[in-house]
């Protein structure tokens, strides 16, 4: 790997891909939110680096965006596991594969 | 890319697959602070040090800590019978695997485009602070309301149903 | 010899690296800091131990350790040899791993915490930009530690314990957070080498620190109130009450990583008060003018024991909250006030020179206490305590 | 952090001026804070309020120290501050508080006197269930007033005029389960926006002229020789030049605002409110920001007056502001002299006494206007205390036959109350209503114009001295015909009695023409102390005169109703003397009526029209299409039921089926659609790269 940021966003691949393997393989929801954190975070590694290695950096825009997510992200994650809590309380699990009531 | 590039790498990256593949839920959880904390660290490594030390507060400090309340609150950490992943699990693997390689072939085809080493940014976190004050101030209320409205919105739906009745 | 004597450790430390070759200065230099460091807390947590066994006695009209040496002095290391060489037990359905790491997570997470930290002029480990958010980045990957005791250790107590210790630290650790943003606030800098700078001018021969100034005092205070909640000291040691959980998350341990958990609550008392009298004491700076001649490390490490005295004295005489009252005064009072205490900074900031931000900031603050802690703690709806489960 | 240690606060003179805003702020503020209060919190409401505007007092006090100085170093202090509130392309508009003479002896004078109401109204109010409410409103009330007081730029002067308009609107109406008291807040509300129409054209022409809101602005300003020489260039018909117009436009407001003719409607029927408020803003303060208002825009009024020549020298604008001035003087007096309810009583003496001021202004100039201002509001305001005290103590009895005889059993309040009709009457030399109403006497003397003012002004001052004495002698003297035992007020109330009265006798010393410390405070030049100007011939004449119109007036008044209990159902001895006349004053010469007959009714008929045409042209248009919509549906009705739903049924059977197909798919589990999703990605990524593809 000849220049840094291909490995950064190799990484940061990995991560995803990773995070999106767990997100849709494992059956309980509070792992698929751990995925969708994972993922989120790979985003934020790809924002970062490209703010690092990008044009102009001293305009903040890449840096400034990871911020932001992760700020987001946060809400994102307290959200969701209230969902998950109170989904549990209804249906006793945390099973996805349990939880198809919306079938049509 | 040095020596300490491919540590942090694999440190991060071996967080991330035990926080996925590990099957007790706890240690999902605190193997995900530890990919947090190499994905931190590699912040860190591309000068962006407000950014590390936030990701640490927020994901270490904050997600992290909440998954486990939600794993403990909703008796995660006891094993279930049937296992831990789907009986399909093979599709979203394949689908996983797909992304990857579709992102990293991406990455590799542009590689040669991509630009090359230079100079770190000096970055104060003044610069940020103004930056967030100046340029990037509506979104900054934004996010404020933002969490503000997933903080009601948490509280609401995880509330127990006798006290949202009342 | 007045700057030698003050400047000591750091022409020590020169004097040393001059034998090396260029090349290694850095990384030895690094090196021999860290290892001070190291060294130096578990050094006064020892004596502290003593001091707060001693104390805590007279405060009790006991006597205290009094067996070990001259008045006892050399308890510590009678309790250093008995937990180094007890048998380490460690519950057999426990989650070895985690079990094991906590302790150890615990500790290092701690003494991360002191890199920023400056004990002297021109004495910090790195002067980061962003040193304040550093250590409580590192403050916050402690609470994780606890829960891994407290859930490893398959033990209810322990369980309990470190729920009611990780709720307690956050709720308290956005309070230390607030309270701290106001310095940030007015210094416009988050390195902690700058914010002493800051403090360090004279007027009448009397310091700049921010304590004097009615935000700053408010300040301490919350910041004083959350780091006690945070070190889980009493009156808020809940998560270790031992009249209700044996002794919360590390009731399961023992040996020599009990001694680990030992250290780092108390090396993370030092390091709090560290950053306490950092930000509102002035760190290393004289408090007075004329005094300046002591050394500034005398002063920092003076401030420090001081506020462990605090610490100690507090432990002595107030009885212990319970959970929901911690929670309430967490929420209900210490929160609100930081923010108002962030507008009063504000004001302050902008209302520019002159006797009238005095008044008003004051004004605002004292208003401010008077509502919620006074009126808004008085009518406590009393009756049976309503629990929240997740089913 | 260098200053932040300075330990000593010193108050230099750019900080006073910088921190002008908060002696409207605070009280605002602490309005704010009483809102929120709990009903039950009292204490901490009247003690909030009077304590924010304590503080106002003192920074007002210091400002005023401030411009003293200033004075008698010999320099005209004026110190404004400006800042930009809204950007709007090019225009900005200006925001801004200006600290000079006239603003600084205003905003101590109001302070001090809400101060005192303050406390009274702790006394007055006390088993008013509303309690908290009042006083947030009257704190409201003394920050709005105190911005009209101190602002620069005559928007925010406005902001805070509709704001005093509204405080007003809620006091008048704070009982408001009293229809009359809801009819007079509403009167008053309407009848003052009237004006406030004309102020807001004369603002919004003025900015158009001058391109600035601010007043004075380092040379920039509208009031500024700058401004004032542009608005001079044209002069419209009969010598009206724009300055002139705005100027009118705006005094239009001020007349809504301090009851002059034809605008006067509204004042006694305010009375309604609680007597504090009568006091506060319906004779001390709001009515008075009128005449404060023209005196702030006097240079406009008065631009080009030396065109006219003349010994003052004046305009159409103050000719009009002065006929209309008198006008009002006289007319109030008339009606004053055959009410029988205290407090309208006074409510029209304040409109006369503003008809002086008005005069005054017009005629004399800012000086001797805002003199009598002042004054006024010191005796005028002990006046109404009074007369709430002397209610309090009748058990809420406001009409002043069935009073009488208090002398005995109130000797605080009738001092105090006999000391405030002395002053209003203008008794000379030890009360200060003499030395304010000389002043404009004198200089509506000395009027280039006409004469006739002058002696509308003093056959309204002998109709004062009538018929305060007429009143004093029904309440105070003669037999109690009330119910219930008359009493003293709690200490609360009489002790601002006191002190207003101490002012009341005391305040003429600084406008003597022998020492005339005002007049050369306000317009910035020495004041020096010429003995003999009491020797003036002029001056001495005038003495006389007045001398003569109190005698007359109250000697008068004396003789009719002296020490005589007249009981309430036989007629007023003035009625018995001139049925007639009597009856048309007694019915306020009508001007209610007039409107009734004319605006109202114009009004009232057109609502009707409009109701007309609403019922039957529009009504009928919508019934028609109703009808026809009617017939349409029929139509409908039958093709829906005998076509479409056929072929519909087999669609939906259809539709059905196909559904059923496509259910197996959405089988409700989540991550299965996330699969979907990552796929789609995938493939569309997939497709855009290669599309990219160089």
């Amino acid at each position: 790997m000849a220049n840094p940021l291909t490995g950064y966003l190799i990484v940061a691949a990995l991560v995803f891909a990773i995070g999106l393997a767990g997100a849709l393989t494992r059956r309980n929801a509070i792992m698929v939110l751990i995925g969708i954190e994972l993922m989120l975070n790979a985003a934020n590694l790809n924002l970062i680096a490209f703010w690092r290695y990008g044009r102009h950096p001293e305009v903040l825009t890449g840096m400034m965006f990871a911020i932001f997510s992760i700020a987001v992200a946060a809400a994102e994650a307290a959200v969701g596991l209230g969902l998950v809590i109170s989904i549990y309380r209804h249906a006793k699990t945390t099973d996805l594969e349990q939880m198809n009531r919306m079938k049509g | 890319m040095g020596f300490v590039f491919y540590l942090i790498s694999t440190f991060t990256v071996g967080g991330a697959l035990a926080a996925v593949l590990l099957k007790n839920l706890v240690h999902a959880a605190l193997a995900l602070t530890v990919a947090f904390f190499g994905l931190a660290l590699l912040f860190l490594r591309l000068d962006a040090q407000f950014a590390g030390f936030a990701q640490i507060l927020v994901y270490v400090g904050a997600v992290a800590i909440l998954v486990v309340f939600a794993i403990l609150l909703t008796r995660g950490s006891e094993l279930p019978k049937e296992g831990v992943f789907s009986k399909t699990w093979l599709v979203g693997l394949a689908i996983a695997a797909g992304v990857f390689a579709l992102l990293a072939w991406a990455v590799l085809q542009a590689a040669p485009w991509l630009p090359q080493e230079k100079a770190a940014p000096t970055v104060t976190v003044n610069d940020i602070g103004n930056a967030l004050m100046s340029r990037y101030v509506l979104p900054l209320e934004i996010v404020a309301v933002l969490l503000t409205a997933a903080l009601l919105g948490a509280v609401i739906v995880a509330m127990h149903e006798k006290e949202r009745s009342r | 010899m007045i700057e030698r004597l003050d400047q000591i450790f750091v022409i020590l430390k020169h004097w040393l690296l001059g034998y090396l070759p260029e090349s290694w200065q850095t990384p030895v230099g690094v090196i021999l800091s860290v290892v001070c460091i190291i060294g130096l807390y578990p050094a006064l947590f020892a004596i502290t131990t003593v001091l707060e066994r001693k104390g805590v006695a007279r405060i009790q009209n006991r006597l205290g350790p009094n067996r070990v040496g001259p008045y006892g002095i050399l308890q510590p290391m009678a309790d250093g040899i008995k937990s180094l060489t007890k048998e380490d037990i460690v519950p057999t359905t426990a989650d070895g791993v985690v079990h094991f790491l906590a302790p150890v997570v615990l500790v290092v997470v701690v003494f991360m915490g002191f890199a920023v930290l400056p004990m002297g002029r021109n004495m910090v480990l790195v002067d980061m930009d962003a040193g304040l958010l550093f250590y409580f980045a590192m403050g916050a990957s402690a609470e994780l530690s606890v829960f891994m005791a407290g859930w490893s250790s398959r033990n209810k107590y322990s369980l309990l314990g470190a729920m009611r210790a990780v709720a307690q630290m956050i709720s308290y650790e956005i309070a230390l957070l607030l309270s701290s943003v106001v310095i940030v606030m007015i210094t416009g800098s988050l390195s902690l080498v700058k914010i002493v700078e800051a403090q360090n001018h004279y007027t009448w021969g009397l310091p700049h620190w921010f304590i004097f100034t009615p935000w700053g005092l408010a300040g301490f205070l919350m910041y004083a109130i959350a780091g006690t909640a945070e070190t889980n000291r009493s009156p808020f040691d809940l998560p270790e009450g031992e009249s209700e959980l044996v002794a919360g998350y590390h009731t399961e341990y023992s040996g020599f990583k009990f001694a680990l958990f030992f250290l780092g609550e108390y090396v993370a008392m030092f390091s709090i008060s560290g950053l306490g009298s950092t930000l509102f004491l002035g760190g290393w700076t004289a408090p007075l003018e004329v005094l300046q001649f002591i050394p500034s490390w005398i002063w920092f490490f003076g401030k420090l024991f001081l506020s462990m005295g605090v610490f100690i004295w507090m432990r002595g005489t107030l009885p212990r909250l319970r959970q929901d009252q911690l929670m309430n005064f967490a929420w209900k009072f210490v929160l609100p006030m930081c923010l108002l205490n962030l507008f009063a900074a504000g004001l302050w900031h902008f209302m520019g020179a002159g006797w009238l931000r005095w008044v008003v900031c004051s004004a605002i603050l004292i208003l401010a206490y008077v509502s919620i802690g006074r009126e808004g703690m008085r009518r406590k709806n009393l009756g049976p305590r309503s629990y929240r489960y997740a089913e | 952090m260098q200053e932040a240690m300075a330990f000593t606060p010193q108050l230099d003179a750019s900080s006073i001026a910088q921190w002008l805003w908060l002696i409207p702020a605070v009280p605002i503020v602490s309005s704010g804070i009483i809102a929120l209060l709990k009903q039950p919190r009292r204490k901490m409401a009247s003690g909030l309020a009077i304590g924010s505007l304590g503080f106002s007092l003192i920074v007002a006090i210091a400002a005023f120290a401030h411009v003293l100085s200033g004075w008698s170093h010999g320099f005209a202090v004026r110190e404004v501050v400006n800042f930009s509130w809204i950007q709007v392309g090019a225009q900005s508009v200006e925001l801004g508080w200006v600290l000079d003479p006239l603003s600084a002896v205003m905003m101590v004078m109001v302070c001090f006197v809400g101060l005192l109401i303050f406390i009274y109204s702790t006394g007055y109010m006390e088993h008013d269930e509303n309690y908290t409410r009042f006083f947030c409103f009257l704190a409201l009330f003394a920050g709005a007033m105190l911005g009209v007081v101190i602002s620069n730029s005559i928007l925010l002067l406005f902001m805070c005029w509709e704001l005093v308009g509204l405080t007003s609107y809620l006091l008048i109406g704070f009982w408001y389960q009293k229809p009359a008291a809801a009819a007079a807040a509403k009167k008053a509300f309407v009848t003052t926006r009237v004006g406030d129409i004309f102020f807001l054209l004369g603002i919004v022409w003025l900015f158009a002229q001058t391109g600035t809101l601010l007043f004075y602005d380092h040379g920039a300003g509208s009031l500024e020789s700058l401004a004032l020489g542009g608005l001079l260039v044209h002069q419209s018909h009969w010598g009206l030049t724009a300055a002139g117009a705005i100027g009118l436009l705006i005094f239009a407001g001020a007349a809504g605002k301090s009851g002059q003719l034809p605008l006067h409607v509204w004042l006694p029927d305010a009375m309604e409110g609680p007597t504090p408020v009568s006091a506060l803003i319906h004779a001390a303060t709001m009515v008075a920001a009128g005449v404060y208002l023209i005196a702030r825009v006097y240079s406009l009024m008065s631009a080009g007056a030396v065109a006219h020549g003349g010994a003052a020298g004046t305009t159409t604008a103050l000719m009009v502001v002065t006929w209309v001035g008198a006008a009002t003087a006289l007319f109030a007096a008339l009606v004053a002299v055959a009410q029988n309810d205290i407090k309208r009583i006074l409510a029209y003496s304040t409109v006369s006494q503003l008809g002086y001021m008005m005069a005054g202004l017009g005629v004399g100039g800012v000086a001797v206007g805002m003199f009598h201002l002042i004054t006024h509001a010191f005796f005028k305001a002990l006046l109404f205390m009074g007369a709430g005290s002397v209610i309090h103590g009748a058990h809420e009895e406001q009409d002043i036959r069935k009073m009488g005889g208090m002398k005995p059993a109130m000797p605080w309040t009738f001092a105090t109350y006999a000391v405030g009709m002395l002053a209003l009457c203008g008794v000379p030399i030890f009360f200060s209503g003499f030395w304010s109403k000389d002043a404009i006497l004198e200089s509506a003397h000395q009027w280039p114009v006409a004469q006739a003012p002058y002696y509308m002004l003093i056959f309204g001052a002998v109709l004062t001295a009538f018929y305060m004495t007429r009143q004093l002698s029904y309440v105070f003297f003669g037999a109690y015909r009330g119910h219930g035992q008359a009493h003293e007020s709690p200490r609360v109330m009489t002790g601002p009695l006191v002190i207003l009265a101490f002012f009341a006798m005391a305040l003429g010393v600084i406008g003597t023409p022998a020492w005339p410390w005002f007049r050369s405070f306000l317009e910035n030049h020495a004041a020096e102390v010429e003995m003999h100007a009491f020797a003036e011939s002029a001056w001495l004449m005038l003495l006389l005169t007045s001398c003569v119109i109190v005698a007359v007036g109250i000697g008068l008044a004396w003789w009719l109703y002296g020490d005589k209990s007249p009981r309430a159902e036989e007629p007023d001895a003035l009625e018995k003397a001139i049925p007639p006349v009597w009856t048309v004053f007694a019915n306020r010469i009508y001007v209610d009526e007039l409107y009734g007959v004319t605006v109202i009714a114009f009004y009232y008929w057109w609502a009707k029209v409009a109701d007309w045409i609403d019922r039957n042209i529009w009504g009928g248009i919508v019934a028609g299409i109703t009808l026809l919509f009617k017939v349409w549906a029929q139509v409908n009705r039958f093709l829906d039921t005998n076509m479409v739903d056929g072929g519909f049924d087999k669609g939906c059977e259809e539709l059905y089926n196909g559904g059923g197909i496509l259910a197996r798919i959405q089988n409700g589990r989540g991550q299965i659609y996330l699969r979907l999703l990552a796929v789609a990605v995938v493939v569309l990524a997939a497709i855009l790269i290669w599309s990219g593809r160089p």
